[in-house]
């Protein structure tokens, strides 16, 4: 391929660009009237405007984007992911238009994207399933019997797609109405698909994932775990591997059955099959994603290989680069998201300018981002701004050098997770390793008594910064003396701008 | 130059004399002497015997939003001139629960679930507002009565724009 | 240790800074009067001030940097490269002051960081070293007679410090004179010694390095050579790790000597043993250095080892994390030297202020550096601002890597090597892998020319930015419009402030 | 709008008309639609047919250093007004050779060679400018006679400072 669509924006567009690039393939970028300015239009070889700001009016519009591969001649398309990444419909057109497609066979996204038949898919390969309903639900009678059966609570899960969105907790019958409508109304803005099916609600789960590759010619690799048990509202908030809970002969079983369900559903991409694991080491197949994950760097960083090549590679008929069926890895990675949301104020997303910028770096230390200086955070899209990702001979060293680079992380004019984040790193229960998907609900008064505990000095210290900023930038106070700050401010405009 | 700051809603009294890049900072007779330098239009250096303070610094509502080792916080500023007329009692500080209710974030009306003239109780839904592909519940932050409704079905909001009007019970008044 | 002061400045202060705060470890930085807003004093736990702009007056002052380290109660003291980092007078006068000197003996200082002391080091030890002077050059006529029994060219050399500084190659007799009298200047300058030697001057070797570590228990490790023969004006350009000149075999052979250097003198700390290597496979011991050298990044990724993070290990009296003595590497690094040169046009240093700054990022990607959006880059110092590397799981792969981040990295205000490192990567004969000491000068046409040929469309397209640039900003001719304009540029002032 | 952009001292005369974030740009009657905005005060982004470019622009002398893939281009600006003073030979464009040497960089004098009085050939060394720890020699643009030197060893100077002035030979007068 010598240029490729990216169908996406943001952190994920701009993470494919730069392998596109490194591989001598161009890029062609689409944008919403919003994103003209962002760094995924700034950085690729093309760019077309493909509508306004709502993404169904521009990244959801099928037809556009072919419209763009077209007049661009661009040979294949990337999905990224969320969008249209998991929608069998865009995958199909994109074929049917003469485009590589990089992403797995449409049967397949099918068949695995569709989170009941997945469900299906996984026990015809002999992978452990939770109970739940066979099916999706069609009404609230059929829902309070499957409920019942399976006992509450019980959770609502979309059947078009992941991310939390669409996803509730049942506790009990009488909230099942609310839920279920609520529930169905999310999945259908979120995935054009208000499908729900019903899951046995596991207490105190871990979430671990086994990303795969699998190429055109047979061969499967399965990768060493991601733990991604720190989340909030469902999303994934810090991701890690290898996990501290899993030894290397229950990562063997959990890949076994990643390659089952692959060979079982003909898969060919990358992907990833998602699990709970309960207290005993159980694990239960949950869910699979058929498109590269938002967390994929951390595998990337402890296996040194590049995933996106890979799909780049296998969707032009290539073997995968790799000659082992499991994956090792080299020390420790950790991934943490830095979205444009208060993690104290309940992840109220936060939007404005990003009026400076300035981003960590040195050994050991990746930031995939989408942003920079200049530019306005809108309330339009998911509020990832990028991901900063640590890596380190062990855990201990990697976290550490995970706090160091997000104080470094200096983001400013909007709020972002990166206090939170440091609270959950410099948290003893999250640095013993011992955490489920509750850990921030549970440990969340003593995340916010541990940034209170850090706010000491800084209280005075905040003030008189205040203070010498509206003391330095009082205009004079007389008319003539403003006249006069009006010609200076004049002059270093001018001096800024090379005038003068 | 006395100010007070107002930090997370708490006052401090403090004293302020600046010459050149230098500052006696004054709080209840503790005086420290600061280095500083502007670096850009929204970043300050800070040396305090010789601790070291990145800062920075941008407008939020009437005071600023302040980072100090990415601990956030919201600082107003009075000088001498807004504490008099406190004093006076001319102050325009004073905030009453009125009975509007605004957007907290910028998104998409995606439902209303009331109309004018129906009684909410506090903690109600009265409209969800997406933004970023969440649904968020805007609930009627006391009990009384819908007034009026500003938005549509479908309506794109800012930050801080008027929802709903609602008549309040008596009591509930601030 | 609890506290170190970095008696340094720049991208290794930054560097030093990093593996400190993620060892738990508060840091002091130092400052001249122009540094006062520079990166290293404002990521530093604490930060003195030492003095005015020149590095006599404050960087090179023994007395105050002693006496910053007292005030702030520093136990530990790096002295990154330059400056004082060699100087063994400055490594006593730290030890002299109880303090912890994270850097070698002072007697190995003393018999390899002087350039003759080494080469007798060298023999003694049995390793190669290339014909030259025993003793330092005391008179021109000394210098003749030596320079006539080796056989011109020779290389005039500092005894007291590399780098390129206080160093001349001469290639007849008539050139000795003056030369010599240069050399001895700018050694004084830089190393405060203005001690110089001589050696035969070999035609077209390639500069081959083997890092090492040893600690105070009798352990030493040696690392996968560096490569580090694109070189102009005697200073490093690019580095790579593996050379694809080095068999492992050969390897090995360098890495023996580079042991045996170590045991003879009692070295403990890093330090790297600089080869040159004649086409066919001799290796000659070229120098020592008795520091942390500018490329060693490039060590550390291919070996996943923080070598400053060993080098206080060491100097707190601990054992190395290696428990080989021949460290392996897995894939392919490189570094490219961002200088503030121009260099197309003779390597000219460039100042101003960086008006603006994008960083590159991404899988594989590293951006050591010391710069900030709105800095000031003064003549005083050493031009330097960053050092990009890329990882990559071939040397193929690595070009390619570091070319896309080349291409990614903008700094805006002031010119630097980027566009001629883009050059060089692009480079037919580069790309081989077969290249010597003399690739600039030798290719120095060839790059232009890759460089003009680069120069299109884009020549029409400056222009017509400059265009727009220039009517968009030119001021109303009239007196009421310019009133108009000042009030609304006070008014957008306002706003980007928050006044209005 | 007419303009005439010197690039690389090669002029190239040039059309231009801007339209909100369009403008036409057409040079020897090719005309290209380019849809451009200032993304900070010194980058744009421009897409032409779909191409996109990340352009930055910073004054230099009398011009602007602009970047564009990693190739910087020396650009000055002449509109029509400009165009039409030199028209009528009044111009103030043309450089003269006229003995003065000035620093081709910022650095210090680390030593003088020559002496008021004193002739000097072509190439001839005049004095040696410390810069970033490296000496850099500066020699005579001509052959004549020192007239002045205006600096003195050990002084720091700026760009462009005038260090030297030459009395020209009458054949070497530009």
């Amino acid at each position: 391929m010598k240029k490729i669509l990216i169908a996406n924006r943001g952190e994920i567009a701009v993470r494919i660009i730069r392998t596109c690039h490194e591989m001598g393939i161009q890029t062609v970028a689409v944008y919403s009237d919003v994103d003209r300015q962002s760094p995924h239009v700034l950085m690729s070889t093309e760019a077309y405007p493909i509508g306004s700001a709502p993404s169904t009016e521009s990244y959801l519009r099928i037809d556009k984007l072919i419209e763009a591969a077209k007049v661009s001649g661009a040979e294949g398309l990337h999905p990224g992911y969320g969008f249209l990444s998991e929608n069998p419909k865009f995958a199909q057109a994109v074929i049917d238009a003469n485009l590589i497609w990089i992403g797995p066979p449409v049967d397949a996204m099918i068949n695995l994207g569709d989170k009941i038949k997945a469900r299906q898919t996984a026990k015809r390969a002999h992978v452990p399933v939770s109970p739940g309903s066979e099916s999706e639900i069609t009404d609230e009678k059929v829902a309070k019997k499957i409920a019942s059966s399976i006992g509450y609570p019980i959770l609502l899960k979309a059947v078009g797609g992941g991310g939390g969105k669409g996803m509730r907790i049942v506790n009990k019958p009488s909230e099942l109405s609310s839920s279920l409508e609520r529930a169905m109304s999310e999945a259908g803005a979120s995935f054009s698909d208000s499908r729900i099916f019903i899951e046995k609600y596991l207490p105190n789960p871990r979430h671990i994932e086994i990303q795969f590759m699998a190429d055109a010619h047979g061969n499967v690799a399965a990768f060493t775990e991601r733990e991604c048990s720190v989340q909030r509202r469902y999303q994934k908030l810090i991701e890690e591997s290898p996990s501290s809970f899993i030894s290397r002969s229950l990562w063997k079983k959990m890949a076994e059955c990643a390659i089952k369900i692959v060979t079982e559903s003909g898969y060919v991409g990358a992907g990833t099959v998602e699990y709970l694991v309960d207290e005993n080491k159980n694990f239960y197949f949950l869910e699979m994603n058929t498109r590269l994950q938002v967390e994929h760097p951390v595998t990337e960083m402890i296996c040194g290989l590049d995933i996106v090549r890979e799909q780049i590679r296998v969707a032009s008929g290539k073997k995968l680069s790799l000659d082992e069926e499991y994956i090792g890895h080299r020390g420790h990675a950790i991934e943490c998201r830095i979205y444009a949301e208060n993690g104290f104020d309940n992840f109220i997303p936060s939007t404005g300018t990003i009026q400076e910028l300035h981003l960590p770096d040195g050994f050991g230390i990746r930031f995939d981002h989408g942003i920079r200086m200049g530019q306005e955070i809108t309330p339009y899209y998911d509020p990832l701004l990028g991901k900063l990702v640590a890596w380190g001979n062990s855990r201990k060293d990697t976290l550490n050098r995970m706090k160091r680079a997000l104080k470094e992380c200096h983001i400013v004019g909007i709020e972002t997770t990166i206090p939170f984040c440091i609270a959950v790193i410099s948290n003893r229960q999250f640095q013993t390793g011992n955490y489920n998907t509750h850990f921030i609900e549970k440990s969340f008064d003593e995340l916010l008594r541990f940034k209170q505990d850090n706010m000491g000095i800084e209280r005075e210290l905040a003030c008189a910064v205040a203070g010498i900023h509206t003391t330095n930038m009082k205009p004079e106070p007389t008319i003539t003396n403003r006249k006069t700050t009006e010609a200076s401010l004049w002059k270093s405009i001018g001096r800024k701008e090379g005038l003068s | 130059m006395k100010l007070q700051a107002i930090i997370e809603n708490q006052p401090i009294d403090c004293q302020l004399s600046l010459s050149g890049n230098e500052v006696i900072f004054e709080v209840d007779n503790n005086r420290q002497s600061i280095n500083f330098v502007r670096l850009t239009p929204f970043s300050y250096s800070l040396i305090i015997n010789g601790k070291s303070y990145y800062v920075t610094i941008t407008k939020h509502f009437e005071g600023y939003n302040i980072t100090i080792d990415q601990n956030v916080f919201f600082v107003k500023i009075k000088d001498e001139n807004e504490l008099l007329l406190e004093k006076f009692g001319m102050s325009d500080s004073v905030t009453v629960s009125n009975g509007e209710v605004r957007a907290p974030i910028p998104g998409l009306v995606s439902s209303i679930a009331v109309v004018p003239g129906q009684s909410v109780q506090k903690g109600e839904i009265l409209l969800v507002l997406e933004a970023m592909k969440m649904e968020n519940d805007i609930d009627s932050p006391s009990t009384g009565c819908i007034k009026e409704v500003f938005v549509s079905q479908g309506q794109s909001v800012e930050k801080n724009c008027l929802l709903i009007q609602l008549e309040l019970n008596e009591n509930e008044r601030g």
